[in-house]
């Protein structure tokens, strides 16, 4: 391969920015490096044993013993009623499943358009998949009235002669989610392998040792093992792709299919999508400065330059974002439904106009006033604030249409007003289920792909040029 | 790598326990099965075969079968109606159970054997209609002392009926096999 | 492969002619009084649970038929109220509830042409009420009629119909055109040889309407009373949210002219 | 699921069923495990599964309409109107149907017992008192009370007549007084009202018969026949005929009324005139008519100033003139007073002006006009109900001791008359109060002795319909076995009067009584059915639910100079100083007596929507300037007592008039009842008009604000009924 000279970006006015505030110019040895995320993952403060603690206590009561409450009293403990029988664990399915996206989008997307600043953060987003789809998953189970005849939604054959009706958006959202699931475990698993050998040649003994082993799978770099995994992770990188755009898309089916006002509506699909997208990259920005910020040595794989990437797609999706939602608005104005319309005013001017405005504040104002600057962008809490608001707003996003949307219907006679009851200690919980998986991961398995690291760092070196330095790429045979 | 994991299970000590355990596993489930498929105790031990072999039809002490939803159980002037007239009644250790329900003027608390769950609402009268003889699901009555149920009644056992018998009337299927003919 | 499994096909003919229908009703808002006999005859037929004040102001009343009322106008003197309008199950031909469900629990009966809500399969997603234009379907948010949490019912329960099932919790629930009727009638006319008559029986709702504005009968039979009524009403006659062409089988007579 | 269920419980299991049986599928049903409790012998015509059905009559009105119960395995499953009867022609009302859930209601007076006075008859774990006594000794205790006959009195309700026959004979027997009848549901129709007008009118005093169903043309003064009005069911069958009874013309229908009643709702024009005015209101649109018809104008018509009139009742004339045009182009109009027109202090006037101005139409004794009710079969004279200052009177005897044992029976005189009349008071002086109470009322909190009376589903009897062209006597047989151990009214008398020593009762039971009653009309040829003798005769009586003549006998009143008498209405006047006119009317849903029936409670107002609680109606102008909310509480006080409630804005009333439902408010009669709303009577005076009726609507009363708050179970969305945009 032939060298590429490509001048590094820099800001106005300033010469001879340093190269070596970007990871990838900034080399350690492998097995330094490794080390480091090792002990990152073994030096464990008691601070943290107690938030796990706390976490799991929150778990336990406000997930465990509230939906054992739900199923022995049933959904009336819920907030729901004629006309809103959809409630907030919907709500937090939609959101949950919105979380996800993030992973996938920053680990294939961004693999695929060869991003190179993506490199260290991919696997903690990854989790993030796999964790919230969890959560949303529980969360339709939460709603269902009788779930422990859940099974009822399988197709298995039964004497009955009974299947499931497919032509019910709720059983394509059941495929779709599965087989989301699915498909993000295996491409959280692939890229981890060689770092679990890592993991596991770094252990000695014990149970953990053994976990690693059967993770692992007997890696032990060879060059066919490299050749076959490069190979998994490019098909798998391309395949779940469309995969993640249709499980929103098919979450969104489940409103745009119903004949209800406001939510009949074709432009549901992208929409829905966006939003995911938009809740997930403020999620990642979150997650970002947490590990920065709690993880021994992480300042030094997560950068200001990997927020700021970030920061970018935020601003990106927040615009993209906002167009959809005014067209949300376009298409039922064009189509001059009076039930429409009443859905709309009511968001805007019922009693909980205020959720609209927090809303549009949280999802536009927010990322428009603070991503247009890269040293803001660069400041790692500010993001971070940014990434809380932009969920917020998204979740509140989520609220207006479905327990807030669903008051207005045909039957004028039957307007009523949702309050969440027992949903609220249920949403704590599953936000605690998701920071507990997640601080627990951080313990057992790297959040940082060591080996992509390293092979940015290979693939980019610094060449003098006179006075400028410039940064190539390095041949790789 | 992972077969050591294992090892223990290629000990014989090992595999000996995992037969214990398999066996032990496999005799509880089929004790569980053997419980619920026993006929339940009645309050009278009525022998079927003897009466049926007598010559009394179901339908005398199940008249209910013919007219609409549920045969009924006999009571206690059915049974007297007879046996009041039987020299038998009077000897037979057996039949003093009898004696004692009708003297006494106690209801006779027979348990049904042959149930469907309450949301299902069969009803007999088109069943006989239909030229089905109770022997087809009841079983045959002349085998058995305490009746008890020959099969397990499922929503496939019917439907499984009700296809066959509707095969080749479409219209007659749609009925046959429409979720509201029985569940309502 | 749905055929031979049996499960019942999809009811979306909207590209059909529209199919006449077997049972149906017409409602005469102008005689309608809103005096309520409709619901309680309703309720005392079909096993329909009280759920008390508190759940009532919440709006979990579970009434199969309710009647509404809006304003026509509420600036006093000119006050005017709409005409009485019961509200039920449309047993629509094409319902919205149907395509919905996941598990086949509220499903088109082919054989009556009326929307089925089968307790015993429903798993609670409430889709169907979400969806139902008339909102007519409810859910029962918790255990109304247990008797161990409401002892009280234990003798209240000896008036409940044998012929309905008590719903549990987490069961959705609706109108069904008096389905057990239907069939105790079909039932008769087939022992006797003959097709159910127009008139033979009626709804819990229609038979106790003091102000005979409910009936109810065959559709597609044209000489039925129903058939005649809304003939004779023709510029009165409509279906309610017409414009969604659900195919209700529910016709109101406007009032008031 | 192995414990055992016994035969009334099997539907219990429906309910676990759906849990159960899908966990054990494959295990053979769960309902194996059952054990059901069979007939020892099988009842006749009873089979399995079958139901059978028999005919009754309703008692939760005076109205008398026939009910087809549907039992199965000895249990009341469904009622159904009787179609073959006069009176409802096969169709119910709310209350008709719920009267099971008054049958196997949670709170009854399961047998004979005594206690003190004031002690609550059942506690919160909805268990009743256990009887404490013998029937014996309640027969010696009624037997007692009858050695003196000069010193008892019977105090009886509206329903059961074939018992208020009963007691009548026995007055002309033994010396006891005669029973005085009273309801809560008589109280607020007005009847003597009603009935003394017809005797000024027509010279005869009579319930009289508005023929609505003919009639094209309706003018109600107040009177809310769709609701509960005298018959119910008979009405609101009227009106539809009045609709649509004839394809070619749809009767057209005016309301009178200060509040939009239900009534008034179903009006194709509503006056909202202040009460008290409706009878000015008469005389001036009769002056119109005359006018318009250029006859001369009669006498009675004279003296009124339509201007003033209609400035008085804040409306112009032409809305008057309008109203008189549309009389002119009616072929058979009819005028109907009733309501809160007739409870006030000039309410006779009132009626008499309606009535007059009927005269005017003359349509006495024709189709869609006024008719005499016919009397019922084997009744000698129309018996009305006491007026309210006829019990006033009674419990001035009560005061002065002169009774020494009351009987109770049907009724619930603690509840359901005015504080103000001091009626819980009086029974301090009765020596022995003797309640026959089916349900815990107040009343019979307050007995000594209550020995239950059979609900009417399970008792004989019959009852004279009103409110049919026909003279109708609706039988009542028992439909199922007496859930409780209780015994007919009757039967205790029978068997007391058999220990008095006295004058012993010629009849063995209460059927023989009955028997004795219908033994006139076996072969009477214009009879709904002959029957040689009387056995078969009660036979048919039972199966037809009644006997009734096939041909109608409408008497027409005899016509007087309705017209010429000049009347003068005086304007109503009002007790207490408060700014509002206070209108209390029976609740629709639950009548005057069904608030233990959970059912009725769960039913809507229709017009407010409101369930299971007592609301106050105000405008919502005034409601602002009051700077009252929509379910804020408020203290109604007047010149006798105050109560609390919440507010609903109602658009439909006078902003200077308030509205409040009767029937809620007990502080007794079960779980479902107690402690539920407030009860308007306490808050009303004894005030009574011209013919003795108490003048409900005659008090002015204050709105004073509480700052509680407490929400209204409606029906309806507010968001979506009332707008959820706040104007502010």
């Amino acid at each position: 391969m032939t060298t590429i000279a490509k001048p590094i970006a820099r800001p106005h006015g300033e010469e001879h920015e340093d190269p070596r505030q970007y990871l990838m110019h900034d080399p350690l040895p492998r097995g330094q490096m490794n080390a480091m995320v090792m002990e990152s993952m073994h030096e464990t403060s008691p601070i943290f044993w107690l938030i796990t603690a706390v976490l799991a206590a929150t778990v336990v009561f406000s997930l465990g013993y509230e939906w054992y409450i739900l199923i022995m009293q049933g959904q009336g403990m819920a907030g729901v009623t004629r006309p809103d029988y959809w409630g907030v664990f919907l709500v937090n399915t939609v959101f949950w499943i919105g979380i996800s996206h993030a992973g996938t989008f920053i680990s294939a997307i961004l693999r695929v358009l060869k991003v190179e600043s993506r490199r260290p953060f991919t696997r903690a987003a990854e989790l993030m998949t796999t964790f919230g789809l969890v959560q949303a998953g529980l969360s339709i189970f939460m709603h269902l009235g009788r779930v422990w005849l859940v099974y009822w939604m399988f197709p298995i054959p039964n004497q009955r002669t009974i299947w499931p009706d497919f032509h019910s958006p709720l059983m394509w959202d059941l495929m779709a989610i599965t087989t989301y699931l699915l498909c993000s475990t295996m491409y959280l698993f692939l890229p981890l392998i060689p770092d679990l050998a890592m993991a596991r040649d770094r252990t000695e003994g014990g149970w953990l040792k053994q976990f690693y082993k059967i993770l692992a799978l007997g890696f032990r770099g060879t060059e066919g093992e490299w050749k076959n995994l490069t190979t998994a992770m490019n098909i798998f990188a391309f395949a779940i792709i469309p995969v993640m755009f249709s499980v929103h898309t098919i979450v969104s089916w489940d409103f745009a299919m119903a004949t209800r006002p406001g939510w009949n509506s074709t432009v549901f699909g992208p929409y829905f999508v966006i939003g995911a997208l938009h809740s997930g990259m403020a999620a990642v920005a979150i997650v970002l400065f947490l590990l920065r910020s709690t993880m021994k040595h992480y300042k030094y794989f997560i950068r200001p330059e990997h927020f700021n990437t970030i920061g970018m797609l935020m601003l990106l999706v927040s615009m993209a974002w906002a167009y959809f939602y005014f067209n949300d608005y376009l298409v039922p104005w064009y189509g001059g439904d009076v039930w429409d319309k009443l859905f709309q005013e009511y968001a805007e001017k019922g009693p909980k106009a205020y959720l609209w405005y927090t809303m549009l504040t949280c999802n536009i104002a927010v990322p428009w006033l603070i991503l247009w600057n890269r040293k803001w962008r660069e400041t790692p809490w500010l993001l971070a604030i940014a990434g809380i608001l932009i969920n917020v707003g998204m979740y509140l996003e989520r609220y207006i249409i479905i327990p807030v949307g669903v008051t207005i219907n045909r039957m004028p006679f039957t307007w009523r007003q949702y309050e969440p009851r027992i949903e609220v200690p249920m949403t704590v919980g599953t936000f605690a289920f998701f920071l507990l998986l997640y601080m627990l991961a951080s313990r057992l398995i790297p959040l940082i792909p060591v080996w992509e690291v390293q092979e940015g760092q290979e693939a980019h070196l610094i060449r003098k040029i006179g006075k400028a330095e410039i940064s190539t790429l390095s041949d790789m045979e | 790598m992972i077969r050591n994991l294992f090892e223990w299970l290629y000990q014989p000590i090992g595999r000996v326990a995992v037969l214990i355990t398999a066996l032990t596993l496999f005799s509880l489930a089929a004790y569980g099965i053997y419980t619920v498929q026993q006929p339940p105790e009645q309050p009278i031990q009525f022998p079927h075969n003897l009466h049926v072999k007598l010559g009394v039809q179901c339908l005398y002490c199940h008249p209910g079968a013919l007219r609409g939803p549920s045969p009924g159980l006999p009571t206690l002037t059915k049974c007297w109606g007879c046996h009041q007239q039987i020299a038998k009644t009077d000897t037979s250790p057996k039949l003093a159970v009898l004696k004692d329900f009708v003297l006494n003027n106690k209801e006779i608390a027979w348990v049904p054997v042959a149930q469907v769950p309450d949301f299902v609402h069969f009803t007999h009268r088109p069943h006989i209609a239909a030229g089905l003889n109770c022997e087809r699901c009841h079983g045959d009555m002349t085998q058995v002392e305490i009746a008890r149920n020959p099969q397990v009644i499922n929503m496939g056992w019917c439907l499984k009926c009700h296809r066959s018998r509707a095969a080749n009337d479409p219209e007659k299927l749609t009925k046959l096999t429409d979720c509201g003919t029985c569940h309502y | 492969m749905a055929t031979e499994l049996g499960m019942p096909a999809f009811t979306n003919q909207s590209q059909e002619e529209e199919p006449v229908g077997r049972w149906g009703m017409v409602i005469d808002q102008d005689l309608c009084t809103g005096c309520q006999a409709c619901v309680a005859a309703c309720s005392m037929e079909n096993n329909v649970p009280i759920v008390g004040e508190d759940d009532a102001s919440y709006g979990r009343y579970m009434h199969w038929i309710r009647i509404e009322r809006l304003w026509e106008n509420t600036e006093y003197p000119e006050v005017k109220m709409t005409q009485f309008q019961p509200m039920l199950c449309q047993q629509c031909h094409n319902a919205p509830c149907e395509p919905v469900c996941p598990v086949y629990a509220s499903v088109h009966s082919m054989s009556e042409d009326l929307n089925l809500q089968v307790y015993n399969r429903c798993v609670g997603t409430r889709y169907c009420g979400n969806n139902c234009p008339y909102q007519v379907r409810s859910f029962n948010w918790l255990d109304y009629q247990d008797e161990r949490i409401h002892p009280e019912l234990v003798s209240l329960h000896n008036h409940a119909n044998p012929d309905v099932t008590v719903r549990r919790r987490g069961v959705m629930e609706k109108c069904t055109f008096c389905i057990q009727r239907i069939h105790k009638a079909e039932d008769k006319a087939k022992s006797e040889g003959r097709e159910v008559e127009d008139g033979e029986f009626t709804t819990a709702c229609a038979q106790a309407c003091p102000a005979n504005a409910i009936t109810f009968g065959r559709l597609d039979d044209p000489e039925s009373g129903i058939n005649k009524l809304a003939a004779a009403n023709r510029s009165r006659a409509g279906h309610a949210l017409e414009e969604l062409r659900t195919l209700p089988r529910i016709t109101y007579l406007a009032g008031g002219v | 699921m192995s414990e055992k269920i016994s035969r009334r419980d099997f539907l219990k299991l429906a309910s676990v069923g759906a849990a159960t049986t899908a966990v054990l599928t494959g295990c053979g049903p769960a309902s194996r495990y059952v054990q059901r409790e069979p007939y020892t012998k099988m009842p006749e015509y009873t089979y399995n599964g079958l139901s059978t059905y028999y005919a009754t009559t309703c008692r939760e009105c005076a109205a008398g309409c026939g009910l087809i119960v549907r039992t199965m395995q000895g249990r009341a499953i469904k009622v159904e109107g009787n179609p073959n009867h006069p009176v409802n022609l096969g169709k119910t009302c709310a209350r008709g149907q719920v009267t099971l859930q008054g049958l196997y209601n949670p709170n009854r007076v399961r047998g004979p017992l005594k206690h003190k006075r004031g002690e609550a008859l059942y506690n919160e774990k909805y268990e009743d008192v256990a009887s404490n006594m013998k029937w014996e000794d309640a027969f010696q205790v009624v037997a007692d009370a009858l050695k003196s006959p000069a010193e008892v009195a019977f105090l009886m309700g509206t329903t059961s007549d074939h018992l208020f026959d009963f007691i009548s004979d026995l007055a002309t027997v033994t010396g006891v007084p005669a029973p005085i009848r009273f309801g809560a549901a008589s109280m607020f129709e007005t009847r003597a009202t009603l009935s003394k007008a017809a005797e000024d009118l027509f010279g005869q005093a009579t319930m009289p018969f508005f023929d609505i169903g003919n009639a094209d043309l309706v003018l109600s003064f107040g009177a809310n026949f769709l609701e509960t009005w005298i018959s119910p069911v008979a009405y609101n069958r009227a009106y539809a005929k009045m609709r649509r009874g004839n394809p070619k013309v749809r009767g057209y229908f005016v309301q009178f009324e200060s509040r939009l009643s239900q009534t008034a709702a179903k009006a194709d024009e509503w006056i909202p005139v202040p009460p008290g005015s409706e009878g000015q209101v008469a005389l001036a649109i009769g002056r119109l008519v005359a006018e318009a018809k250029g006859v001369t104008i009669p006498g009675v018509f004279e003296s009124v100033d339509v201007k003033g009139v209609a400035s008085a009742i804040g409306a112009n004339v032409e809305t008057l003139e309008n109203i008189a045009q549309h009389i002119l182009a009616a072929a058979n109009p009819i005028a109907v007073p009733g309501g809160a027109a007739l409870g006030m202090s000039n309410g006779l006037s009132n009626a008499e002006a309606v009535l007059a101005l009927n005269a005017l139409f003359d349509n006495y004794g024709k189709p869609g006009g006024i008719f005499i009710s016919p009397l019922s079969p084997n009744e000698d004279a129309y018996h009305r109900p006491a007026s309210v200052q006829e019990m006033s009177d009674f419990i001035g005897q009560m005061k002065g001791g002169a009774i020494k044992t009351l009987f109770i029976h049907g009724v619930n005189p603690v509840f359901e008359l005015p504080k103000s009349l001091g009626f819980e008071a009086a029974l301090a002086n009765v020596g022995t109060v003797i309640s026959f109470a089916t349900f815990p009322d107040e009343t019979a909190v307050q007995a000594d002795y209550v020995f239950p009376d059979h609900h009417g589903l399970e008792s004989w009897g019959y009852q004279r319909a009103t409110g049919s062209t026909l003279s109708v006597l609706s039988g009542a047989q028992p439909v199922v076995v007496p859930f409780y151990d209780t015994r007919s009214t009757v039967d205790v008398l029978i068997a007391a009067m058999g220990l008095t020593g006295g004058q012993a009762s010629p009849f063995k039971d209460e059927v023989e009584f009955i028997q004795s009653k219908l033994a006139n009309l076996i072969s009477q040829a214009d009879g709904s059915f002959t029957a040689p003798e009387i056995n078969s005769f009660s036979a048919f009586f039972q199966q037809h639910g009644g006997w009734w003549k096939t041909t109608t006998d409408l008497a027409s009143p005899s016509a007087t100079d309705a017209l010429g008498t000049s009347l003068e209405v005086s304007a109503s006047e009002f007790a207490g100083q408060g700014e509002f006119f206070f209108v209390p009317f029976v609740s629709p849903t639950l009548g005057a007596s069904g608030a233990n029936i959970p059912w009725l409670q769960e039913l809507g107002d229709p017009n407010t929507t409101v369930m299971w609680n007592t609301w106050v109606e105000i405008n919502p102008h005034t409601a602002e300037e009051l700077g009252i909310e929509d379910d804020d509480v408020v203290r109604i006080v007047s010149e006798t007592g105050a109560v609390e409630a919440s507010v609903y804005k109602y658009p439909g009333i006078r902003p200077d008039t308030i509205a409040m439902p009767f029937g809620q408010g007990h502080t007794a009669y079960g779980i479902y009842a107690q402690g539920r709303g407030v009860n308007p009577a306490d808050v009303l005076g004894a005030h009574f008009n011209e013919a003795g009726d108490l003048a409900f609507a005659g008090i002015k009363v204050k709105v004073e604000k509480t700052g509680k708050k407490r929400e209204l179970a409606r029906m309806e969305g507010k968001l979506g009924v009332y707008g959820f945009i706040e104007e502010k």
